[in-house]
């Protein structure tokens, strides 16, 4: 069982199973970190990532063309976060119910969608390829890393380069600095000029936009068909990702990294003669994101406005 | 003083309410150019709300404003920093994660860049605090900072902004003398730099230091406005108060002529929040019909003494014992229950705002057998007792059934000292227990301190009002970063005396 | 006429409770209407599917007793959940202590046997309790000991006793010919019986109100939901007046689990008289909404644990009479749970600024 | 003052998704790549029937079915409904259909409860699990007609449907025996049940018998819907050297015809003829049945000819088969092939039995 562990190909397929099952968790949770951090708390980005998935897939069912998917999957990302920051920032509304209602709201939306476009049909129809791999010369050559590390598909690249390019935002940027602002004191940043309401609205957005393009991630890069349970608790693994990671990009990728590997493990012990019962074997990643958390990742409970709605005239 | 002549802002018939509390009625107020404005009042006259009504963080029911000339609508903080008005609230607007070069240029680079050019903003805020004299370390995280600090923080915050009009909100509560002394210096500076400055204050003795022009409100209206040389403080305290101000402070001598030691302190060590040692090797004691007052400036080690004391902080080293018991590291409830009463230095720590007032009085002896039996709150007698109290401290409220929230500070104030003297604790530790109260409440609470010290109650006063201190007390113990640094008796104390040792000059004694 | 309702609506009482009430039904309603929108949208008739709906809801007694059965776990996890919330400590586990207390009831239903019915079924029941307040605890330490975000631990714990719940169902548990994912059945001495002859309206749900009470006593009239109430509210100024913050989150924790088990096991033992894996159709998330929904208060839990059973009862009448998919169903589900998260404070205004001028 | 604004954004919103609907639902339903298969009604108004309005010549007969996942799941829910609407498509007129999906346990009892009360004279409870509500609504409505999919209990006026799928996984396994090269096989199925463990059980006789060297690598996923963790398996278990995968039942089977596609791996498809959904290396599928099943069922109960207190065990003499091979028919050699149609035909005269496993232990 050592040998089979550490053979050259179980580990390529290890780690690659490992990205593939962090990537779309490392973009959603990116999304909701930055809605977070302003202050908003989205419970609604499991459902937003149903819909984005089903935009997605329709869109390049249609227009052939996965930027369409993408950018459509995102911009529907959009709408669903502006609903919750309209309810969070215009009608100080309940953000823990309203997210619930979104989640709620969009496995309908996305379930009526997908008939009324599409039909009960036996024949389901299926995008012709997922989304080409980029080997990025050299690299890929590179045995193991180089497959799973640099033979990914653009939105894989991408999604690392998010990490620190929105840490870099968050420490370096205006907006990014704003935005912690809003989140940590809404009053203070009132004061200081800022308008609340607007960097929590865009914040909000934005976050959608990560969950639809996390959303439309699955059906156009892995998968390549659409159902309406695609997503199995991807929105939550995202929120709890963004717990373990303390609401930092690295932390994120981490945690996604963490919990990727635990899940691509899963299965490899299945495939052992390992006499567990497979409930067991599954529990594996839930168990492992515990144990780690309660090792690792104590206190912390977010920025200080998280989920609060700011009220200015209040004396 | 180039231009003392034209109004830089009029402020006209400016009428606002928060649901049924008229804050500020038909108010006209007028700044010049290059004058340091006073406006006074006592707590809840409607100072603050006018001026954040000016600074766009409210809008007016009715009323206009009117800078240079011109008729401007203000709808946010962010319009009025593009009129060039500033403001330094009485608790700063600053967010205590990010670093003070942060905090200045927040809100500002938003529309202009995009890359944060913190090298740029360090030179400008570091040239723009030599100008004025106002040194603080730019990197530092906000909560790292001491209140002086962050007052200049917030001052520093404005001037980046090139404001014309600077409005200081009760800038001086939180200063030792000297500190406010400094302050006062900054401030003729700013004036002389062309700025037009509002001073909100409700102690006499500034406005008549530092103004040109005082405007006196109470209860929303504006009672006058006269030129400093031309008043007094006898005729600004009528205006203000509306009757004579004298306080009638009833220091009566404890009856008992026996006295025993209460609290007794022990080389007690105690951490801040950040880990380092907050309080270090304090030794005293309080004695029975005693207040031991202790002075010194905000953020020396005083909330986390009291917080020790009452068992809401860890205690590294040495310890405490009430009446002889050690209680050192006790659970607050235990604390409680050997007759400790605590007064928080924050209101907010002491009060549920949603609660009724009869839930706030019953919060800390709901459980005792008197108000509860098998776990069964008995309703009746907590309301008959909450109406008792209420009337007895004379607490202004619609009924006992009244939310919390909807109390003015003094009166909520007054109910949480109502809530612990009426336990009869053999100790008192008062935090800062008339902070943000109007004079009425104020020389009610300090009696009731008073009236405790006669029956035989110990207190110990943690106050940063050196007035409040020193009537009050029989001892004062002065801290500084952690330690104690001075012992003063009654008799020998004086304010020069006391702020010497506040601001870290130690005598030997 | 509306000075008079005005006046009424701003008397002390009114303005506790009515008016929070009548606000709230009217955001529901809203949102009905907004659903007719959709349904409108999708080609239907929204007057026929809500009176289908209404119909196969409330329409006899039967269907009156379908949506009590389904009402009776939503209200006990949704009081769970109001528990939780009220002392600030974000349990979103109600799901999985709901199959800890379907687990235990099961086990005692399955295995304690020669026992008379009133013995066995308030065992099976106390089982329920106690596995749901187990799950409970396991937070609710981690938090208070070791400062543990309770977000993460009852979410994975959720997943964790799911996957549980499915092993006991294929393994240990399996019913010994079926073997699908259905332990054995209970034994009958362990039914709680049925009130209502020809439905399945069961003692069960009589119990759950009566718990509904308690729990609305413990909450205004007890030292416990006190300081329940107080931790919640503002954590720092009960701990300055000696009520012990861990103490207090650790007993709501297990009063919480406890609630949410009891669900469970009467679900199991009321009901299903079998424990199927995936028992539950995410009571315990629903439960969420359903507190928040009924503001956190009982009485309140009490209408929107009967509105979310209404609304999954008729949604298959709905489905065949009018024409309207499963889908849409959700899709008004979750508009109504957004229009109830919308506080009043606003929708109010108007009112009062007639009254002041 | 912001309160109209805010709400009439919210408002516009939602009027904006209604008249988006609007707009997407008479579109035309399937823009595929395979539009051959139109569905044999408009979706929305499927179930729409105002019973007695209009009196056909004759009484229809008439059937509900209960189904406890989404009819477009791609797997056993779908199987059923098409079923159902190959009834419709046999009879015509002659009967009236209606179905709940995505229906809970828990309620089903209702649901069936409800149908008998407004009178359909068959009901096709398509759950295993369902067990007590079944039991208790054919109980209470002793004239009703009851058929319950994969049950394992009779009534008088109960009969129970098996998918006997070992036989055609049998088939399967042969073919998979013969197939591989690296003599390792993969299996990927949701949970452990009857209804899946036949077919394991069948797979892997197959399997052994036409290939005793041959490994079968065996994943479950826990849950019928998992398509990310079934691709996630399929995945490992070719990295681990299989070079024919099985997906054993569940939507999930997308997720493991996906991974196998997308590493060029043959499989085997389930339930339904899963061609389709990876058409370069989906070699045949294990069909369970339930379409031809359930439409001779329902003739057979209309004519008053069902088998109550029985079982209908869909073999392959009754409707359970492995697909056509397609256009992967050249992937299969000849031999292969007649050792397959052999075995059908000795499975078909009773020659060959092959046992009925239900579960591992």
């Amino acid at each position: 069982m050592i040998e089979q562990f550490t053979s050259v190909v179980f580990l390529t397929g290890f780690l690659a199973s490992m990205i593939r099952m962090a990537t779309p968790i490392v973009i959603v949770a990116l999304g909701e970190m930055v809605t977070e951090r302003s202050g908003i708390m989205n419970l609604g980005i499991e459902g937003i990532v149903w819909i984005g998935a089903f935009a997605g897939f329709a869109t390049t069912i249609l227009t052939g063309s996965y930027i369409w998917g993408f950018l459509v999957g995102g911009i529907v990302g959009i709408l669903f976060g502006l609903i919750m920051s309209v309810v969070a920032v215009e009608f100080h509304g309940h953000q823990i119910v309203a997210g619930l209602g979104i989640w709620i709201l969009c496995n309908g939306l996305s379930g009526l969608l997908n008939r009324s476009i599409f039909g009960i049909s036996t024949e389901r129809p299926t995008i012709v390829a997922t989304l080409p791999t980029i080997p990025i010369p050299g690299l890929s050559n590179i045995p193991i890393i180089g497959e799973t590390l640099f033979n990914q598909n653009i939105i894989v690249y991408l999604t690392i380069l998010a990490v620190p390019l929105i840490n870099f935002f968050f420490k370096e940027i205006s907006w990014g600095l704003n935005i912690d602002a809003v989140g940590e004191q809404p009053r203070a940043a009132d004061a200081a000029g800022l308008r609340v309401g607007v960097i929590r609205t865009l914040s909000a957005c934005f976050g959608g936009f990560l969950a639809g393009i996390g959303g439309a991630y699955l059906p156009l890069a892995l998968y390549s068909i659409y159902t309406n349970d695609i997503s199995t608790g991807l929105g939550w693994m995202a929120i709890v990702v963004l717990v373990f990671g303390k609401w930092r990009p690295w932390g994120i990728l981490g945690g996604a990294l963490i919990f990727g590997a635990a899940n691509a493990l899963k299965w490899r012990l299945q495939n052992t003669d390992l006499p567990l019962p497979y409930q067991i074997t599954l529990m594996l990643p839930y168990l492992v994101t515990l144990v780690m958390v309660i090792f690792f990742v104590r206190g912390g409970s977010g920025p200080s406005a998280l989920a609060k709605p700011f009220v200015r005239s209040e004396n | 003083m180039a231009n003392t002549t034209g109004v830089a802002v009029k402020m006209v018939n400016i009428t606002k309410s928060f649901g049924s509390v008229l804050a500020d009625d038909q108010v006209n107020f007028e700044l010049l150019h290059g004058e340091i404005h006073g406006l006074l009042g006592e707590n809840g006259a409607g100072k603050t709300t006018l001026m954040n009504i000016l600074y766009g963080l409210h809008q007016p029911d009715s009323g206009e404003i009117i800078i240079q000339g011109e008729k401007k609508e203000i709808s946010s903080p962010h319009k009025a920093v593009e009129e060039g008005i500033g403001m330094v609230h009485q608790h700063f607007m600053q967010i205590p994660t990010l670093t003070v070069i942060d905090n200045v240029i927040l809100g500002l680079e938003s529309l202009n860049s995009f890359k944060l050019n913190r090298a740029r903003a360090r030179e400008r805020l570091v040239q723009i605090s030599k100008i004025y004299g106002l040194q603080v370390d730019p990197d530092a995280c906000i909560w790292q900072l001491s209140i002086g600090d962050r007052q200049r923080v917030e001052i520093l915050k404005a001037l980046y902004r090139e404001v014309k009009i600077l409005i200081l909100d009760e800038p001086t509560s939180v200063l030792t003398p000297q500190e406010t002394t400094e302050l006062f210096h900054t401030i003729r500076k700013l004036v002389d730099a062309g700025l037009s400055v509002v001073f909100i204050t409700h102690k006499l003795e500034e406005a008549m230091s530092i103004t040109d022009r005082v405007t006196v409100l109470r209860d929303g209206k504006v009672v006058a406005t006269r030129k400093t040389q031309d008043t007094n403080k006898a005729e600004l305290a009528c205006f203000m108060v509306g009757r004579e101000v004298l306080f009638r402070l009833k220091r009566e001598p404890y009856e008992d002529k026996q006295k025993y030691e209460v609290l007794r302190v022990e080389n007690l060590t105690v951490k801040s929040d950040r880990g380092s040692l907050a309080v270090r090797d304090v030794t005293f004691n309080v004695q029975s019909g005693e207040i031991v007052g202790i002075a010194g400036v905000d953020g020396n080690g005083q909330t986390e003494l009291v917080q020790a004391l009452t068992g809401l902080r860890h205690v590294q080293g040495g310890s405490f014992w009430v009446d002889g018991v050690n209680l050192t590291n006790a659970s607050p409830r235990e604390i409680l229950e050997h007759k400790v009463g605590h007064i928080p230095e924050e209101q907010n720590d002491a009060l549920v705002a949603n609660f009724t007032l009869i839930e706030n009085l019953m919060l800390n002896r709901h459980y005792t057998d008197e108000f509860s039996k098998c776990g069964i709150l008995d309703q009746g007698k907590m309301e008959s007792r909450s109406r008792e109290l209420i009337r007895q401290y004379d607490v202004k409220a619609s009924s006992e059934k009244a939310i919390a929230r909807t109390l003015s500070g003094g009166n909520k104030q007054k109910l949480i000292v109502a809530r612990e003297i009426a336990r009869d604790p053999r100790l008192l530790v008062a935090a800062h227990p008339t902070r943000g109260v109007d004079i009425g409440a104020e020389e009610s609470i300090r009696n009731l301190l008073l009236e405790k010290r006669r029956q035989g109650g110990a207190i110990l006063l943690v106050s940063t009002k050196l007035d409040e201190v020193l009537s009050l007390s029989d001892r004062i113990l002065v801290m500084e970063k952690g330690r104690i640094v001075g012992e003063v008796t009654r008799e020998e104390a004086d304010i020069e005396k006391i702020g010497l040792l506040m601001a870290g000059t130690r005598t030997t004694t | 006429m509306i000075e008079r309702i005005q006046n009424l609506l701003h008397s002390d009482q009114m303005g506790k409770w009515v008016r929070p009430f009548f606000t709230q039904v009217l955001i529901v309603l809203l949102a009905f209407v907004l659903g007719g929108f959709v349904i409108l949208g999708i080609g239907a008739d929204p007057i026929a599917a809500y009176a289908a709906l209404i119909k196969s809801a409330f329409g006899n007694v039967n269907s009156i007793a379908e949506t009590l059965v389904k009402a009776c776990p939503l209200l006990l996890a949704g009081l769970a959940i109001t528990l939780a919330f009220r002392a600030e400590f974000w349990n979103i586990g109600a799901e999985g202590q709901l199959y800890m207390g379907g687990v235990l009831a099961a086990v005692v239903g399955i295995y304690f046997t020669g026992l008379p019915p009133a013995v066995h079924i308030p065992l099976a029941l106390i089982a329920g309790v106690l596995g749901g307040a187990i799950a409970g605890f396991i937070p609710v330490i981690l938090k208070a000991k070791l400062r543990v975000n309770e977000v993460i631990t009852t979410l994975m714990l959720n997943y964790i006793i799911i996957l549980f719940t499915s092993y006991l169902d294929q393994g240990p548990m399996s019913d010994p010919i079926i073997k699908a994912g259905i332990s054995r059945r209970l034994l009958e001495t362990s039914w709680i019986p049925i009130m209502i002859k020809g439905t399945r309206f069961h003692w069960g749900i009589p119990l759950a109100l009566l718990i509904t009470i308690l729990i609305a006593f413990l909450l205004s009239k007890t030292m416990l939901g006190f300081q329940i109430r107080a931790v919640g509210e503002n954590a720092r100024a009960a701990r300055v007046a000696g009520v012990s913050i861990n103490k207090t989150i650790i007993w709501t924790m297990i009063l919480s689990g406890a609630l949410a088990g009891l669900a469970g096991g009467i679900e199991i033992s009321g009901v299903q008289h079998r424990l199927i894996e995936r028992f539950s159709p995410g009571y315990g998330f629903l439960a969420i909404a359903v507190a928040l929904v009924g503001r956190l208060s009982p009485i309140g839990v009490i209408f929107s644990s009967v509105l979310f059973a209404a609304l999954i009862a008729g949604a298959d009448t709905m489905q065949r009479v009018a024409g309207v998919p499963i889908p849409v169903v959700y899709l008004i589900e979750g508009l109504v749970i957004i229009f109830a998260s919308i506080r009043s404070i606003r929708i109010r205004s108007p009112f009062r600024r007639k009254v002041t001028a | 003052m912001k309160t109209p604004k805010a709400f009439l954004l919210l408002a516009s919103l939602v009027v904006i998704l209604a008249l988006a609907l609007n707009a997407c639902a008479p579109a035309p339903a399937a823009p595929t790549e395979a539009p051959k298969a139109e569905p044999t009604k408009a979706p929305m108004t499927e179930p729409t029937e105002a019973p007695p309005a209009v009196e056909p010549p004759s009484e229809p007969f008439r059937v509900a079915m209960v189904l406890g996942c989404k009819i477009d799941d791609g797997d056993w829910c779908q199987a059923g409904y098409e079923g159902l609407e190959e009834a419709i498509k046999q009879f015509g007129d002659k009967i009236e259909t209606t179905y709940t999906e995505d229906t809970t346990i828990p309620d089903m009892e209702k649901v069936m409860r409800d149908f008998a009360t407004e009178g359909y004279d068959l009901i096709i409870c398509h759950s295993s699990i369902a067990k007590e509500g079944i039991m208790n609504a054919a109980k209470d409505f002793p004239d009703t007609q009851f058929v319950w999919t994969d049950g394992d209990e009779t009534l008088p006026n109960l009969a129970v449907v098996r998918s006997m799928t070992q036989e055609a996984s049998y088939l399967a396994g042969l073919i998979a025996g013969k197939l591989t090269q690296s003599n390792v096989v993969g299996m990927v199925g949701a949970m452990d049940i009857p209804s899946t463990h036949r077919g394991y059980a069948g797979f892997e006789m197959g399997l052994k018998e036409a290939n005793p060297d041959a490994k079968l690598l065996v994943n479950w996923t826990g849950d019928f819907v998992d398509l990310k963790g079934a691709k996630e398996a399929t995945l490992s278990q070719i990295e681990a050297g299989a070079d024919i995968i099985h997906g054993n039942g569940g939507s999930l089977n997308l997720g493991t015809l996906q991974g196998a596609s997308e590493k060029n791996v043959l499989a085997i498809g389930a339930v339904r003829d899963q061609y389709n959904l990876a058409p370069s290396v989906v070699v045949t599928s294990v069909e369970w049945g339930f379409k031809k099943g359930f439409a001779m069922i329902i003739g057979e109960a209309m004519e008053g000819k069902l088998k109550v207190g029985d079982f209908y065990d869909l073999g392959l003499a009754e409707g359970a088969e492995l697909s056509d091979y397609h256009d992967n028919a050249s992937k299969v050699p000849d031999d292969v092939k007649a050792l397959v149609e052999q075995k059908k035909k000795d499975i078909l005269s009773g020659t060959l039995e092959i046992p009925n496993i239900e579960s591992g232990s």
